[in-house]
């Protein structure tokens, strides 16, 4: 993708990319679930990763995050090397991500669980927890003041001493949101955050994905097959295929590539299905 | 969403109980001055002596005496009424107690030290869910590290260098330092080199661990040999003064014993995990009994030395302890401290950012690495705070008994010790200490008593009470896991888990085989600590 | 009536539960012996069993119950020299004396402390006892030594190395095993090394399917054991291959006992009470008991028939002369050995046990 | 030393490896069907095989005095220990871990050490009203016999397999044989019916396999069945192969039969088998290993003798595992992310 | 086919159904929607027997089957596609296919229905001897419907089986909802998120809320409802 493709997101200081991928794959025994890939992130942006059903999108996100070694290939975090780190190496890095399948710590609360989130970032050791040293109450204070802040950002609030298993199935996606953000990334990955909700609730995830990107500057990356939301809110959509990347571009560019069209949205899609939202609620209308 | 349950429960109102509290705390701590102390008992009508005297009804009078304190602990009573009757229990009764019966101040300590080693195992297997089979050796390396060097084992050593290679001490401290400075080194670059482990990266880091402990044995070693050199002996050990260096020396022995096993094992999974820890732990007994020069192998080492304070001694002595209880007397209160600082310490771990992320892996390995949990580091973290507590118990064992063999370290202390944390419940604190006293109750008190009151019955051998505490003992742990799954004292988390606070027409307990069992999310979500990490919803491979 | 209690220490409950009971029945037969002699003195004699489980830690636990409880004026104990050592250490200081009717191991004794004491030789008499038969008897010119990792076993196969290694015999092999049923490997290196005999220290239950593992790989060289061969399970478990099997032991054989005509009686009385044989460590718990019992009488008359104190005990226990024993008479030496023990040669062969010969002992102090 | 003592001696090192490996196998398939469908080491079963050997016992002493063939008595012993062992295990499930299923998992775990623990006592008692503890086998004629060996004069396979170092008695043979064929039928069992799908469904996921119309709770009744009638087996073999059992003969076989389960790969039928045959090698070879040391003049091996049997077949655990995490033959449990 | 009563259920002491009453006639398709945690799946679930209700009845053909445990209602013809697929990840997928067909004798039939599977998703058919565990989400989701087909139920119960499914074979499972209820007159209890598609297609449809039923009638009715477009489809 050059440069004036991109599209403008009219904030000077956030141009650039932030996360480059180059020629990312990953091979399972005689599979190539994911063949070489390129990606370039712009910093700031919300972009998105669509294909078929084993495309190798969660793979791919598997890769970033050092939870699969890549097969070849490198993974840029502003110019760091990403490739090789261990996952929690990658969050502490800047990258976090949500999951497919929800992954919570089941006996702990909804704040417990975001407060795991800022791990990496409390200064607070093993000696300082022992001794409660001043710096342990920081940390203690910033992990909690963190959470809660993050519970309201995703509207958790009032379940903050609720068990994360008890929530029901949309909250806790959004619960592991909360959690991701928590970790203070540069870059977010959400993997089907909108799987299970109605279109309502939809609806307000995609007012808080744009919400993580306005009001607290986190690059967001996401997978969806839910394409009202994905056509509403990308600024840029990587089409995988069968591991490949068989198209890219502005969402009206992908909704009308044929072989997108053939290979994924099925018949009559792109003719204005998805596209009526866009019109009407583009840009960060909502936020 | 009004199905959600409220976060808190309100307090249900229970009504005060400092009066009774009290009321039992008197008259069983009467009970037991009087059945231990046999002026008193001569006082007594005999019938009435004798039925007090009786092994069993003694040990009841003294498991009574303890359940006070757990009394104080959970009834609902004032502060000032609850401190009362556990400091007067702790600090006044028991001790007196103690000094007219030396062995009420044995099983006290005994419990200590099983309440701390449970504490410990439990920051392995409740918090970090990592199951531990082995872990009486960290108790071991404790025991050892203090037995060796507070009794004449010391002397031996140094003997058998002096007459053996003495003069090659320079040679082989240096060239264990040398070795310990190469494979340290290259451990760290081997860390710090990005990337998976390939089997390249593994041979080069197990052969870097190997070369770091073999360094650190020769570096010891040349040390000894060099000492040695000039050493005349040393009949009973080092000045028992050491003692207290030896505490903090066992804790790190220990520690660094943990991190030693921990870090080839801590990347299995479950019961991976748990056979192997078993085995690294039978290969410390063993060790134990075949390297005689330091253990003196299965002869054990005795006597084994303990500080005294004079200050203290003189203490006991005005308050009519004999001198040799003043031993037990001094290690019980220091069993006291150190359990108290060491739940101090388990709560604060447990109540921190390690204590989270320890519940985290527990829960799911991939998702609290995904949140920044560096998974290897935080299970050696719990392995190493684990060991330690077991070390600085070993030593005090070690002073207690006087003597250590191999056979004080065997597997089935390991399962006695887990069983403890089960049976009083995982990741409690006072859970865990409960359990520790429960059992070490009816194995060394309740149980014998059982034994020794039948005694002059002539009951037949093969049915003859003191021949099946096993059976006993086995029929208690199964009954009270059945009746009390979630162990004695849940933690809070493990309750909320379990709803042990349920209504009682709940149908979905886990007595009730058909609702339990087909709900999956009683399956899915009751967390899996120990054997393996993989709970059935991840196994399904679906959404929870 | 003051209550007067002595107690015994022994494996109750567990794989060594046979021999432990042995050593409390026999005790409680001696003591039944002598309660009416004790009534008259004013004191309700009775003996509390206590359970080791053969294991130190346990029987220290009950050395301190014993310590505690002030009606207990001495212990007749242990089995294994294992326990013995830490519990009698426990006993020390409260001044409880100890008479042991099995323990062997030097180190029982030889740490000088003032309670223990023990009727049977030791390890360094038994050891050097076994390797006089070795290359006396059985004219081995080269032994394959081998020990149960326990206190026990390995230190009287020390005594036995020790011994042989004076005599310039070949040392085939020497190693330990805590296995309990599988000796493949030691069975190979055996047949390997072609050893004239074989010296296992430890107990039957391991060295009798040793024995018989053995046996049927076709070795049939001699096998020399300590005092843990002493039980008639050796033939149940060894079969065929206990034959050419020989053992030392402390604990005499009912044809080597002084006092045949009383043994006879303490046998009956033995099985009538416990339905079993009686056997040597049965004997020796009826002796032990005995000598405790002397001794405590001695100290009851040197503190005027009154109650004596336990250091009283102590005192009298390493004085007392015993007699009226099974094994005859008694006395300890200033460490608590007894000065003149015997020791017996056993040898096993067609499934029955027969005496080969006595070895008297001596012990060097006085 | 020279090769030519030194061959053979290592050849019948590693064939009475074997031979004791087949043992643990057996005993190791027990612990790995049931862990495979609770994930749980049932600590139990060490006294469910002691039961066997028990069982196999007494059907050798009653019949001792008969005429029958002996391999008759044999085929009697196993299939009684097998009946007994299998409906104890079934009754060990209802009763101790049934009611738990849905609690922790260390919960079972220390049920499970509380009715091996009951059951040591249990079977010390009954065999105490006869007066007996240790339990040695009475076997038929014929069964302790070399089948080959260097001097035997044993006609064709067992010749054949003697003039090449290999000696083994004819119950040792019997071990062997008996070993394979149960391995032969569970693992056709296991993997190629449609009840050994079921076993796996249930072990995977209950609550899901009985959306598949599967009976969970009777497929792990039939689990332990199984399970517990390999327990038999393995007893009656112990008793064979060993001699003497007593009611804590279970404790140490128990370990080191896990132990091999893990080894192979916890829950994998073949490996159960190959961890087993490949501890019981190991442990002989360490227990020779002085010898080896001395052969090949490496002084300080000469320390490494029977005492090290047990823990050096656990470092080799450790090493085995540190590069194959999940055992010998183990899947890699490969988890979606 | 099936019918509700009054059916309450409970996890532990949340009282998730209350009181639910509802009735899937023979050969119909029946949507039920309703709002995250409104009690969709719990009610699939205690339907199927993996829930007890504590009260209340549920009657499939004539036959109270609350009490039953799964296993026992699924052998009367009922299959039910969990939430959250709950695929054996240990099996291959040609294995999930068979495990789905446990009650089926002959083997012929299972092959065919195999067969069958795999025209619906071809995806399946490519990795026959792969390990369910290690399937994408969609590939799970869509074995997961396979393996409910293998019994060629009367009552199907499918809870969210467009989750997770591309554009493309979310249209692919409506359509095969809609060949299944004619072509073989299977009963279909559908839940959904995607209530717009769920409602074309059923003839009846619930709204839950809450653990209660709020609305209920004809489909296309309900896909009017002011306050269903405003709470389930996302308008405004
Ligand atoms: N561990 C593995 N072993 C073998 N194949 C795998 C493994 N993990 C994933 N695959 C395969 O790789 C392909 C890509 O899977 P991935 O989960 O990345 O798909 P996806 O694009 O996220 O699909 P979906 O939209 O269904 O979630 C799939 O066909 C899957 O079956
Ligand atoms: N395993 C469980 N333990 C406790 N509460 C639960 C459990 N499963 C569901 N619940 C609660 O029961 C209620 C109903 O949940 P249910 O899963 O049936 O809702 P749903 O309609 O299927 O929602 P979704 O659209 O999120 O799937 C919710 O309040 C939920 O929080
Ligand atoms: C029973 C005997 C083997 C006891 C042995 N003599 C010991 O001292 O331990
Ligand atoms: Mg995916
Ligand atoms: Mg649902």
């Amino acid at each position: 993708m050059t440069a004036a493709a991109r599209p403008n997101l009219g904030k000077p200081a956030a141009s650039g990319t932030i996360l480059s991928i180059k020629g990312l794959t990953k091979i399972f025994g005689g599979l190539t679930a994911v063949n070489n890939v390129d990606l370039e992130i712009p910093r700031q942006s919300i972009v998105s990763v669509i294909g078929p059903n084993g495309a190798g999108k969660t793979t791919f996100f598997n890769m970033i995050t050092g939870i699969y070694e890549p097969s070849s290939g490198t993974v840029n975090l502003d110019g760091d090397n990403l490739v090789g780190l261990r996952p929690d190496q990658v969050t502490a890095a800047g990258i976090a991500r949500t999951f497919q399948n929800i992954r919570l710590f089941a006996s702990m609360d909804s704040q417990e669980n975001v407060m795991v989130g800022r791990h990496s970032r409390l200064k607070a050791g093993y000696i300082d927890s022992l001794l409660r040293t001043k710096r342990f109450h920081e940390s203690e204070k910033e992990a909690e003041d963190v959470a809660n802040l993050m519970l309201d950002f995703v509207g958790l609030g009032r379940f903050r001493h609720e068990l994360a298993t008890n929530l029901p199935y949309g909250d806790q996606r959004k619960l592991e949101i909360a959690r991701a953000l928590a970790t203070s990334p540069k870059l977010v990955l959400l993997d089907e955050p909108a799987a299970g909700m109605n279109p309502r609730e939809t609806e307000e995830l995609k007012s808080l994905i744009r919400r993580i990107r306005d009001d607290l500057g986190v690059t967001v990356c996401l997978i969806e097959h839910d394409m009202r939301l994905v056509m509403t809110l990308s600024e840029y959509i990587t089409v995988l295929d069968y591991g490949s990347k068989i198209a890219e571009g502005l969402p009206h560019e992908v909704r009308n590539n044929p072989k997108v069209m053939e290979a994924y949205l099925g018949r009559g899609a792109a003719a204005g299905e998805y596209g009526k939202e866009e019109t009407v609620k583009g840009g960060g209308a909502n936020a | 969403m009004t199905a959600i349950r409220p976060g808190s429960q309100p307090p249900i109102s229970a009504p005060d109980r400092s009066l009774a509290l009290i009321i039992l705390a008197v008259i069983s701590s009467a009970l037991l001055l009087v059945s231990q102390e046999s002026a008193w008992l001569a006082r007594l009508p005999s019938a009435l002596a004798n039925f007090l005297k009786n092994p069993l009804v003694a040990s009841l009078v003294l498991t009574f005496f303890l359940a006070n304190l757990l009394f104080a602990y959970r009834w609902k009573a004032s502060l000032w009424a609850k401190l009362l009757v556990g400091g007067l229990s702790l600090f006044l009764i028991l001790p007196w107690a103690g000094r007219d019966n030396t062995s009420v101040l044995d099983l006290a300590i005994q419990i200590g030290i099983f309440a701390a080693l449970s504490l410990g195992l439990n920051i392995v297997v409740g918090l970090a869910g990592l199951l531990d089979l082995g872990y009486i050796a960290f108790f071991a390396v404790g025991a050892y590290t203090w037995g060796i060097f507070g009794s004449g084992q010391i002397g031996k050593v140094l003997t058998y260098f002096k007459d053996n290679s003495a003069n090659n001490g320079p040679v082989v401290a240096v060239g264990g330092l040398v070795l310990l400075i190469v494979t340290a080194l290259s451990l760290r670059t081997i860390n710090r080199v990005k990337g998976k482990r390939t089997p390249v990266a593994n041979w080069a880091f197990l052969l870097a661990a190997l070369g770091l402990v073999i360094g650190v044995i020769l570096l010891a070693r040349g040390v000894v040999m060099l000492v040695a050199a000039n050493a005349s002996g040393l009949p009973n050990g080092i000045n028992p003064n050491f003692f207290w260096l030896f505490l903090i020396l066992a804790i790190a022995a220990a520690a660094s014993v943990g991190v030693l096993i921990g870090l080839p094992v801590l990347k299995l999974k479950g019961d991976y995990l748990a056979i192997i820890t078993l085995g690294l732990g039978e290969v410390i007994r063993v060790l134990a009994n075949n390297l005689g020069t330091y253990t003196n192998g299965s002869q054990g080492i005795t006597p084994i030395g303990s500080a005294s304070v004079p200050w203290f001694n003189s203490l006991a002595g005005a308050i009519g302890f004999t001198p040799d209880q003043y031993n037990l007397f001094f290690l019980y209160f220091v069993v006291l401290i150190i359990i108290a600082v060491i739940i101090l310490a388990n709560m604060r771990l447990d109540r921190s950012k390690i204590g989270r992320a320890w519940i985290a892996i527990r829960e799911d390995e991939i998702a609290a690495q995904a949140m920044g949990v560096p998974l290897v580091q935080t299970k050696l973290i719990a392995f190493a705070t684990g060991a330690s507590f077991a070390g600085i118990m070993g030593v005090i064992f070690a002073a207690k008994q006087g003597f250590i063999s191999p056979e004080s370290f065997i597997l089935n202390q390991s399962i006695s010790v887990l069983s403890m944390v089960v049976l009083g419940g995982l990741g409690s604190i006072p859970g865990v200490i409960l359990g520790a006293a429960v059992v070490t109750i009816l194995n060394i008190s309740l149980l014998p008593s059982l034994g020794e009151a039948t005694a002059s019955l002539n009951i037949p051998p093969q049915v003859n009470p003191a021949q099946l505490q096993r059976l006993v003992f086995g029929s208690i742990l199964v009954a009270m896991m059945l009746f009390r799954p979630e162990g004695l004292l849940p933690s809070v988390r493990q309750r909320r888990m379990m709803h042990e606070d349920d209504n009682p027409s709940d149908n979905l307990t886990p007595q009730d085989s058909i609702a339990g069992e087909l709900n999956p999310e009683n399956a899915a979500e009751v967390y899996s600590p120990g054997i393996a990490t993989r709970a059935d919803d991840e196994r399904g491979g679906g959404t929870q | 009536q003051t209550s007067l209690k002595i107690a015994s220490i022994s494996p109750l409950s567990g794989g060594q539960s046979d021999l432990g009971s042995q050593i409390k029945n026999g005790a409680q037969l001696a003591v039944n012996e002598y309660v009416a002699q004790f009534k008259k003195l004013g004191f309700d004699l009775s003996l509390t069993g206590y359970d080791d489980q053969a294991d130190p830690a346990t029987g220290t636990a009950a050395a301190r119950k014993i310590a505690a409880d002030s009606s207990i004026l001495a212990v007749v104990g242990t089995l294994n020299s294992g326990v013995a050592i830490p519990a009698s250490a426990a006993l020390a200081p409260s001044h409880v004396a100890m008479v042991s009717p099995a323990n062997t191991a030097n180190q029982v004794t030889d740490r000088g402390l003032k309670n223990m004491n023990r009727i049977v030789a030791r390890d360094d008499a038994q050891g050097p006892a076994g390797a006089n038969f070795l290359t006396g008897k059985l004219k081995a010119k080269s032994v394959y030594l081998l020990n149960d990792k326990t206190a026990y076993g390995e230190g009287l196969v020390t005594e036995v190395k020790k011994a042989l290694l004076a005599k310039n015999i070949k040392i085939s092999g020497d190693e330990g095993t805590e296995e309990k049923s599988d000796f493949s490997a030691i069975i190979q290196k055996i047949k390997l090394t072609k050893p004239d005999a074989i010296y296992f220290g430890g107990i039957y239950n391991q060295i009798g399917v040793f024995v018989k593992q053995l046996r049927e790989q076709g070795v049939m060289v001699p096998l020399v054991g300590g005092d843990g061969l002493d039980s008639e399970q050796m033939v149940t478990i060894g079969g065929k291959g206990s034959d050419n099997v020989y053992y030392t032991t402390v604990a005499a054989p009912a044809e080597a006992l002084v006092a045949l005509p009383a043994a006879k009686k303490v046998a009956d009385a033995y099985s009538k009470a416990y339905g079993k044989d009686i056997q040597g460590f049965g004997i020796f718990g009826y002796d032990a008991a005995k000598v405790t019992l002397q001794g405590v009488l001695l100290a009851v008359k040197d503190n005027g028939n009154k109650l004596p104190s336990r250091e009283q005990v102590e005192t009298a226990m390493r004085k007392v002369r015993a007699t009226g024993l099974l094994s005859g008479t008694v006395q300890f030496n200033s460490m608590g050995d007894r000065k003149a023990a015997k020791m017996y040669i056993m040898s096993i062969n067609n499934g029955k046990f027969t005496l080969d010969s006595t070895i008297n002992v001596k012990s060097a102090i006085n | 030393m020279d090769f030519a003592t030194l061959a053979p001696f290592l050849v019948g090192v590693v064939v009475s490896g074997l031979v004791l490996g087949f043992v643990y196998a057996i005993i190791a398939l027990g612990y790995t069907m049931v862990y495979g469908v609770l994930q749980l080491i049932n600590f139990a079963h060490s006294e469910v095989f002691v039961t066997g050997a028990v069982v196999g016992f007494e059907i050798f002493r009653v019949l001792n005095g008969s005429e029958m063939n002996g391999y008759l008595k044999l085929l009697i012993a196993l299939i009684a220990a097998m009946v007994a062992s299998g409906l104890l295990n079934i009754l060990i499930e209802r009763l101790a871990y049934r009611p738990l299923r849905n609690a922790p998992r260390l919960v079972p775990l220390i049920t499970a050490i509380g009715v091996s623990l009951i059951l040591q006592d249990v079977i010390r008692i009954i065999e105490g009203f006869q007066g007996r503890f240790d339990l040695t086998y009475q076997l038929p004629t014929g069964f302790s016999t070399p089948f080959c060996g260097p001097d035997s004069t044993c006609p064709g396979v067992g010749k054949f397999l003697g003039t090449i170092g290999i000696s083994l008695q004819v119950k040792e043979v019997i071990v062997v044989i008996v070993a394979l064929l149960s391995l032969a039928a569970l693992n056709y069992l296991v993997n190629f019916t449609k009840l050994g799908r079921a076993i796996r469904a249930v072990a995977q996921d209950r609550v899901t396999s009985g959306l598949m119309g599967i009976d969970a709770n009777g497929i792990i009744s039939l689990t332990f069945l199984i399970g517990g009638a390999l327990g038999g087996i393995s007893g009656v073999l112990f008793g064979l192969k060993f001699g003497t059992v007593n009611a804590y003969s279970g404790f140490d076989p128990g370990i080191i039969a896990f132990t091999a389960a893990v080894l192979g790969g916890i829950g994998s039928i073949p490996g159960a088998v190959l961890g087993g045959l490949v501890l019981g090698v190991i442990q002989n070879l360490i227990g020779v290993t002085n010898i080896l040391g001395g052969a090949l003049n490496i002084a300080n091996l000469g320390v490494i003798d029977s005492s090290y049997q047990r823990i050096g077949a656990f470092l080799v655990l450790v090493l085995i595992l540190i590069f194959k995490p999940t055992g010998l033959l183990g899947r890699s449990n490969v988890e979606k992310v | 086919m099936l019918e509700l009563r009054g059916v309450h259920t409970y996890y532990g002491h949340i009282h998730a159904l209350k009181g639910i009453d509802a009735v899937v006639p023979d050969g119909e398709i029946v949507a039920l929607i309703g709002g995250n945690g409104a009690g969709k799946t719990t009610t699939l679930r205690t339907i199927s027997g993996m829930l007890r209700p504590k009260q209340g009845s549920v009657i499939m053909q004539g036959k109270d089957i609350s009490g039953i445990p799964a296993h026992q209602i699924m052998q009367m013809g009922m299959s039910h596609v969990p939430e959250g697929r709950r695929i054996f990840p240990q099996l291959t997928v040609r294995e999930n296919l068979e495990i789905g067909a446990h009650t089926v004798t002959d083997r012929k039939v299972i092959e065919e229905r195999i067969q069958e599977g795999f025209t619906y998703f071809p995806r399946l058919k490519e990795r026959e001897n792969q390990l369910g565990g290690t399937m994408s989400g969609g590939e799970q989701q869509m074995l997961a419907i396979a393996r409910a087909l293998m019994v060629n139920p009367k009552l199907l119960l499918l809870d969210e089986p467009s989750m997770g499914l591309s554009p493309l074979f979310v249209e692919a499972i409506f359509d095969i909802i809609v060949e299944l209820n004619a072509k073989r007159k299977t009963t279909i209890l559908l839940v959904e998120q995607n209530a717009q598609m769920a409602l074309s297609v059923a003839k009846t449809a619930y709204v839950l809320q809450t653990g209660e039923v709020k609305l209920s009638g004809n489909a296309s009715d309900i896909a009017e409802d002011e306050s269903v477009r405003k709470a389930y489809l996302g308008e405004d």
